[in-house]
C-alpha cells in the first residue's frame, strides 16, 4: 500500500467519524468540533490527490495543496463563527442547545 | 484515459471584465465601508447599488448581443491551471434580478438600518450593511464563476454572511436559529467539498467546461455527484433538509428576510443547477432525477400545508418558500426525456423563470409582512383584520407578489408554469404536470388564507403602532409588479424558449386556468389553514357546512400528521439521517444506471 | 561502514527515544497531575535534547544546526512555562477552572 | 510491505484513535485538548504528504488557533455542560447514524482508492509556468497568481467572519473592546513568556513570510505566527484587544485584501487583467500584497478569537 493510499482511507475514516459526531453529538460545540474533524478528513482527501499527482521531479502537485490552504482558511473562520454564535446564545438564554421545540418556541399562539 | 493536452478552450470575450466588476465593485465597497466606518457604510452601501444594477444591466447587454458566454480569464490564466469567469444567459438573467432585488431591499433598509443621530456608529447598521454587499458579490460570484473550487468560496462568503443576518436583533430564538442554519450549511460545504476534490483526483481539473468533456460515468465521479448534489440541497433547504429554513427566514429582519429567502438559497440552487446541466449532463442518471423531482414534489406538498397551518405570517412565508424551493427541483427530471441525455432548454428556463418570480415576489411578501408586523406589533394571521383598509399599499404589495407567484398571465411564474408542463408534454411525465398544477392552488391557498384575514372589516378600527414609510412600501410594491409582469419580458434573448408565439395572457383559457385555481386554492384553504374563528362564522351558503364539518374534520387530522412530520424532520438527528441516506441513495441511483449502462456501451466508457 | 558521526547519532537519538518512552509511561503510570508533570517535562527536556544533539552532526550546515538547537530551547522555554501553569491549575484545585 | 507503510499505517491508527477519542469523549474540554492532539498528528501526516506548506498552516490554524478557539468555548460553556445534561440520543438512532456515516465513509474510501492511474496532474504545468513569477515555491505560485482570484477572496471570507462575529455584541458595547482574554497576574509565568517570546515569534512569521517565495511558508502561516504572539501578550494582560472602533485596526483589517485588490485592478486598467501582474514586476508587487497580507491576517486571526466587543466604549 502507498502512502497516498493508507492517507486517503485515513481520511475517508476521519471524515466517516466527523459525520457520525456532527449529526449524533447532541452538544453545538461537539457539534463543530466533529466538524472540524470532518472537513479535516476532506483536507487530507486534497492532500492524497496532491500526493498521487507528483509528476517527474516535482514533490506533488501544487494546486490541491493551494486549494487545501484556501479551505483551512475557511474552515476555521466558519468555526470562529458559530464558536460565537453558541457564546453568544449561551449569554442569551443560559443555555447551549439546539433542541427544534425551543427554536420554534414562537411557533405557537403568543 | 490519455490525459488531455491543455487547451484553450476559450480566450477572453468583450465584456468579460465587466464580471470581474460584478464581483469586485461590491468587494471594494465592503473594504472602504469597513474602514470609513459610522455613517459612510450606509452612504457607501446606498452609492453601490446604483453602479451595481448598472453593471448586472451592463452585462446584459453585452451578453444580448452574442449566442455565446461573456469569459474572463483571471490574471489571465486559462484553465486548467487558471480560473475563468464565464456568464451564459442563466447567470445573466439570475444578476440582473439579484440586482433588482438587492437594490429595493437597500432601498427599503434604509429606514431601518439607519445610524441613529447620536451615535458615530452603530452595530446593526454597519453589520447589515457590509453582509448585504457581501452577499451580493457572493451571489454573483456563484452565477459567473467557471471553478468548482471558486464556487465553493463564493458559497461560504454566501452562508457566513447570511447567517448572522439572521439573527440581528439579538434575540436567543434568533441565534439558536442562525447556529442551526450556520452548522447546517457547513455540513452541506464539506459534503460539496468532498465531491470536489474527487473530482480534481480523477480529473485533474475543476473547470466546469473542461469537466463536462472529460466527466465519465466511473465510481468516482458517481460518488462525487451524490456528495455534491445532497451537499447542495442541505443549503438549499430542500425537504426533508429544511430543518433551518422556517426559523431562519421567519426570525429574521424583514429586509433581511427577503434577501435570505429571495436569494440566498437561489445561491446553492444553481449551483446544483450547474453541476447537472454544465458539468455532467451525460451522466446517466434518469432515477435521480426522479428522485430530485419527488423530493421537490414532497416539498411543496409539505410546506404548502404546513404554511396553511401556521399562526404568523412570517412563519407562512417562510413555509411558502420551502414549498416553492420544491418547485424549482421540478425541472431536473422535466429538462430529461426517459433515459435521454440530452436535455431540452425549455425545463430549464422554466425553473430559472421560477427562480427569478420567487425572487422578487418572495421579497416583497417579506417586506410587506415586516412593514405590517411593524405597523401593528405582531403578525398573527387571525388578527389581521382590518389591516387592508389602514394599510392599503402594504397589503395590496403582499397580494400581488402572492398573486404572481401563483402564476397569472403575465407573471413570471405563469410563464415558468407554461413551460415546465411544456416539458412534462414533451418528455411524456404526466405525473409533474400533476405535481405543478398542485403546486399553483396550494400557492393560491395560502394566499387566500392571508388575504380573506387581512381583507376582513376590523371589529374596531386598527391602531398602528407606527405609521409606515411610504419608501418602504413603494419598495415592496415595486418588487411585486416586477414578478407580475416578469412574463412579459423577451426572454429568448437568454434563455431557451419554445419557437412560436408567447402564450398570449389574455385568453379565456388563460383566464380560466386563474380562477379555477383561486377556487381550488380557496376549497384547500378553508379545509386545511388554521383559522382565528370558528369556521361557522363564515357565511352559510346552501347548507354547504353540513357534508363540509366532517370533511374538515378529517382534512384537520391529516395535517396535524403533517405536523407532526415536520417536527421530526426539524430535529437535527433526523435531518442529519436523510441527509446521509440520500447521499448514499444517490449515489445508488446514479450508480445502478451507469452499471446497466456500461454493459451495452461502447468500450472506452468504462465503469 | 559506520562513521563516528553516524554511531553518536544513533545512539543519541536512541538514548532520546528512549526518554520519550519513559516520560510517556509515567504520565500513563503515576498517580496525580504533579508527578505526571514530572514525567513528561524531563523527557520533553531530556528526550528532545538528546534527539537534536543525535541530528546535529547531520544538518549539513552551521544555519541548520542553529535552527535545530534553537528548536530546542524554544520548546524547553515553553515547556517550562507551560508545566507551571499547569501545575499551578492542578494546585490550585478543580474550583478554578477558568 | 515496507517500513513506510507500516509508519504511515501506524501513524493513521493514531490519528484516527484521537478522531475516536474527540467524539466519544465525555468532557467536551477533553474532547477540544484531544483536538490540538490530532491536529499536530495531522501536521505529521501532511508532512508525510510532501506538503509542508500545508503541514505549517494544519499546526498554525487547524491545530493551534481553532484548538485555541474551542479550548476557550469549552471552559466557558463547562459551567452549563453540568446543569443542562443533554442526553444522547437513543441507541438506535445512534447506530443508525453511525450505519450511515460508515456507508458515506466507505464511499469516500472507495472513491479514492480507485482514483485512475496515472494521476491526472497540474505539476508540470505549474512548474512551466512559474517563470511569470519568478518565484520558486510553486504552492504560492498556484495561490498568489494562478488562483489569486480564491486567495483575495478568502480575505474577504475571513473578513465577512470577523462581521458577523462583531455583529453579535450587544448595541450599547458597540465600539468597546473584546472580552478580556486574561486573568491578571504579573509573576506568572505567562507573563515571562509573554515578554520573552513574542520578538523570536514575530522574526519567525516575517522569515515565514519571506521564505515563502522560494520555500514552504508564506502570508498566511507568518500571520499566523504573529496572531499568536498576539493572543499570547494579550492573554498574559500586557496588552488588550482595541476597540472595534479603533480606525487603525480596521485599516489593518483591510490592508491585504485592499492592496489586492488595487494591484487586481491596476492590472485590468493597464491592459493587461485583473490580477495579472506585469512580469517585470510581478514578484515585488506579490511580495508587498503578501507582506500587507501578513499583518491582516495576523490582526483577523487575532480578533477572530478575542470575539465580539464585550466591555463598554471608553470615550
Amino acid at each position: 500500500m502507498t502512502t497516498a493510499a493508507v492517507f486517503g482511507i485515513c481520511g475517508a475514516l476521519a471524515a466517516g467519524l466527523g459525520l457520525y459526531g456532527v449529526i449524533a453529538n447532541p452538544q453545538p460545540l461537539r457539534k463543530i468540533l466533529a466538524f472540524n474533524l470532518l472537513s479535516s478528513g476532506v483536507f487530507l482527501l486534497f492532500g492524497v490527490v496532491a500526493r498521487r499527482g507528483t509528476a517527474a521531479a516535482f514533490s506533488g502537485d501544487p494546486v490541491p495543496q493551494a486549494l487545501v490552504i484556501t479551505g483551512i482558511v475557511v474552515a476555521a473562520a466558519g468555526t470562529a463563527l458559530a464558536v460565537a454564535l453558541l457564546l453568544r446564545l449561551l449569554q442569551t438564554s443560559g443555555s447551549a442547545t439546539l433542541t427544534a421545540e425551543a427554536a420554534v418556541s414562537d411557533d405557537t399562539v403568543e | 484515459m490519455m490525459p488531455v493536452p491543455a487547451q484553450v478552450l476559450d480566450a477572453a470575450t468583450a465584456g468579460g471584465a465587466l464580471l470581474v466588476l460584478s464581483i469586485f465593485v461590491p468587494v471594494a465597497s465592503v473594504l472602504l465601508a469597513f474602514v470609513s466606518g459610522g455613517r459612510n457604510v450606509e452612504r457607501i452601501a446606498l452609492a453601490t447599488l446604483p453602479a451595481g444594477l448598472a453593471i448586472a444591466v451592463a452585462i446584459a447587454m453585452a451578453k444580448g448581443q452574442s449566442s455565446a458566454s461573456l469569459v474572463y480569464l483571471v490574471g489571465g490564466w486559462a484553465p486548467p491551471l487558471g480560473v475563468a469567469l464565464r456568464a451564459d444567459g442563466l447567470s445573466v438573467v439570475m444578476m440582473v434580478i439579484a440586482a433588482v432585488v438587492i437594490c429595493a431591499v437597500g432601498v427599503y433598509a434604509r429606514a431601518d438600518f439607519r445610524t441613529p443621530s447620536k451615535l458615530a456608529e452603530a452595530r446593526a447598521p454597519f453589520t447589515f450593511w457590509i453582509l448585504l454587499l457581501s452577499i451580493w458579490s457572493a451571489l454573483n460570484l456563484v452565477f459567473v464563476a467557471g471553478d468548482l473550487f471558486t464556487l465553493y468560496v463564493g458559497l461560504e462568503l454566501l452562508t457566513f454572511a447570511a447567517a448572522p443576518l439572521v439573527c440581528l436583533d439579538g434575540r436567543a430564538e434568533t441565534i439558536q436559529a442562525a447556529l442551526r442554519y450556520l452548522l447546517f450549511a457547513l455540513l452541506g460545504s464539506v459534503l460539496y467539498l468532498a465531491g470536489t476534490v474527487l473530482i480534481y483526483g480523477a480529473y485533474g481539473t475543476l473547470d466546469i467546461a473542461l469537466l463536462s468533456q472529460r466527466l465519465r460515468p466511473e465510481p468516482v465521479t458517481i460518488i462525487a455527484a451524490a456528495l455534491m448534489t445532497v451537499g447542495h440541497l442541505a443549503k438549499t433547504a430542500l425537504f426533508p433538509l429544511h430543518l433551518w429554513l422556517p426559523p431562519a427566514h421567519a426570525s429574521a429582519p424583514a429586509a433581511a428576510s427577503a434577501v435570505l429567502s429571495a436569494l440566498v438559497v437561489k445561491g446553492p440552487f444553481f449551483i446544483a443547477a450547474r453541476l447537472w446541466f454544465d458539468v455532467m449532463p451525460h451522466l446517466p442518471a434518469p432515477t435521480a432525477r426522479q428522485l430530485l423531482g419527488a423530493l421537490g414534489a414532497a416539498a411543496i406538498v409539505f410546506g404548502s400545508m404546513l404554511a396553511l397551518r401556521q399562526v404568523r405570517l412570517k412563519l407562512l412565508i417562510a413555509y411558502s418558500t420551502l414549498a416553492q424551493i420544491g418547485y424549482l427541483f421540478l425541472m431536473f427530471p422535466l429538462a430529461f426525456g426517459s433515459g435521454s441525455t440530452s436535455h431540452n432548454g425549455i425545463a430549464l428556463s422554466g425553473g430559472m423563470l421560477q427562480a427569478m418570480s420567487h425572487a422578487t415576489a418572495k421579497a416583497a411578501m417579506f417586506m410587506s409582512a415586516g412593514l405590517i408586523y411593524a405597523a401593528l406589533g405582531h403578525d398573527r394571521i387571525a388578527g389581521l383584520s382590518g389591516t387592508a383598509r389602514a394599510l392599503p399599499i402594504t397589503v395590496l404589495a403582499f397580494a400581488l407578489g402572492g398573486v404572481a407567484l401563483m402564476g397569472v398571465p403575465s407573471s413570471g411564474a405563469y410563464l415558468a408554469k407554461d413551460l415546465l408542463l411544456q416539458a412534462s408534454d414533451e418528455t411524456g411525465q404526466w405525473w409533474w404536470a400533476v405535481v405543478i398544477q398542485a403546486g399553483g392552488i396550494f400557492t393560491g391557498a395560502y394566499l387566500v388564507f392571508v388575504l380573506a384575514n387581512a381583507l376582513a372589516p376590523a371589529s374596531e378600527p386598527v391602531k398602528l403602532r407606527a405609521s409606515v414609510p411610504r419608501i418602504q412600501e413603494t419598495a415592496a410594491l415595486a418588487l411585486a409588479l416586477c414578478s407580475l409582469f416578469l412574463g412579459l419580458f423577451p426572454w429568448e434573448t437568454y434563455l431557451i424558449m419554445p419557437g412560436g408565439n408567447p402564450p398570449n395572457p389574455l385568453t379565456l383559457k388563460a383566464l380560466v386556468t386563474v380562477v379555477s385555481t383561486l377556487l381550488a386554492g380557496s376549497m384547500l384553504a378553508i379545509f386545511l389553514a388554521r383559522w382565528g374563528h370558528p369556521l361557522e362564522r363564515l357565511p352559510r351558503v346552501g347548507g354547504f357546512f353540513l357534508w363540509a364539518s366532517p370533511l374538515r374534520r378529517a382534512t384537520l387530522g391529516l395535517s396535524k400528521i403533517f405536523e407532526r412530520v415536520d417536527s421530526i424532520t426539524r430535529h437535527w438527528l433526523a435531518a442529519g439521517l436523510f441527509l446521509l441516506a440520500l447521499t448514499a441513495l444517490f449515489a445508488g441511483a446514479i450508480g445502478a444506471h451507469a452499471a446497466g449502462l456500461s454493459d451495452a456501451s461502447p468500450p472506452g466508457i468504462s465503469i | 561502514m559506520i562513521s563516528a558521526a553516524d554511531l553518536f547519532t544513533v545512539v543519541a537519538v536512541s538514548l532520546g527515544a528512549f526518554f520519550f518512552m519513559a516520560g510517556t509511561v509515567g504520565l500513563l503510570r503515576f498517580p496525580d497531575a504533579l508527578t505526571r508533570l514530572h514525567a513528561l517535562t524531563k523527557a520533553d527536556n531530556l528526550g528532545l535534547g538528546l534527539v537534536v544533539l543525535g541530528l546535529l552532526p547531520r544538518a549539513g550546515s552551521l544555519l541548520a544546526a542553529l535552527k535545530l538547537a534553537s528548536i530546542w530551547l524554544l520548546v524547553l522555554l515553553i515547556g517550562a512555562a507551560v508545566s507551571q501553569m499547569i501545575a499551578k491549575a492542578a494546585r490550585n484545585g478543580d474550583k478554578d477552572d477558568d | 510491505m515496507t517500513i513506510d507503510t507500516v509508519l504511515d499505517g501506524g501513524l493513521a491508527a493514531l490519528v484516527l484513535a484521537v478522531g475516536c477519542w474527540i467524539i466519544v469523549a465525555r468532557d467536551s474540554f477533553a474532547a477540544a485538548v484531544g483536538f490540538v492532539a490530532y491536529g499536530l498528528l495531522l501536521t505529521l501526516v501532511w508532512v508525510r504528504l510532501d506538503a509542508i506548506d500545508v503541514a505549517l498552516m494544519e499546526g498554525a490554524i487547524g491545530s493551534g488557533l481553532t484548538g485555541a478557539l474551542l479550548l476557550r468555548a469549552s471552559s466557558r460553556l463547562r459551567s452549563t455542560e453540568a446543569s443542562v445534561a443533554l442526553e444522547p440520543p437513543p441507541f438506535i438512532l445512534r447506530a443508525g447514524a453511525a450505519l450511515l456515516s460508515a456507508i458515506v465513509a466507505a464511499m469516500l474510501a472507495v472513491a479514492v482508492l480507485y482514483l485512475p492511474e496515472p494521476a491526472p496532474t497540474l505539476a508540470p504545468e505549474a512548474a512551466a509556468n512559474a517563470g511569470a513569477t519568478g518565484m520558486g515555491n510553486a504552492v504560492t505560485n498556484v495561490l498568489m497568481a494562478f488562483r489569486a482570484m480564491d486567495t483575495m477572496l478568502e480575505k474577504v471570507v475571513l473578513l465577512v467572519a470577523l462581521a458577523g462575529i462583531w455583529s453579535l455584541a450587544r448595541d450599547r458595547l458597540w465600539g468597546g473592546r473584546p472580552g478580556p482574554l486574561y486573568r491578571t497576574d504579573p509573576k506568572a509565568p505567562l507573563t515571562f513568556l509573554a515578554q520573552v517570546l513574542p520578538p523570536i515569534g514575530i522574526v519567525t512569521g516575517i522569515y515565514m513570510l519571506w521564505v515563502g517565495a522560494d520555500a514552504p511558508g508564506g502570508a498566511f502561516q507568518g500571520g499566523t505566527i504573529i496572531a499568536a504572539m498576539w493572543l499570547l501578550v494579550m492573554m498574559a494582560g500586557l496588552a488588550d484587544a482595541p476597540p472595534v472602533g479603533n480606525r487603525r485596526m480596521r485599516l489593518t483589517l483591510i490592508a491585504g485584501p485592499l492592496l489586492f485588490l488595487i494591484v487586481g485592478f491596476g492590472g485590468l486598467w493597464l491592459g493587461d487583467a485583473f490580477l495579472g501582474y506585469p512580469a517585470a514586476y510581478a514578484k515585488p508587487l506579490i511580495l508587498v500584497i503578501e507582506f500587507a497580507m501578513t499583518l491582516t491576517v495576523a490582526v483577523t486571526l487575532g480578533l477572530l478569537i478575542a470575539g465580539p466587543p464585550e466591555r463598554e466604549p471608553t470615550s
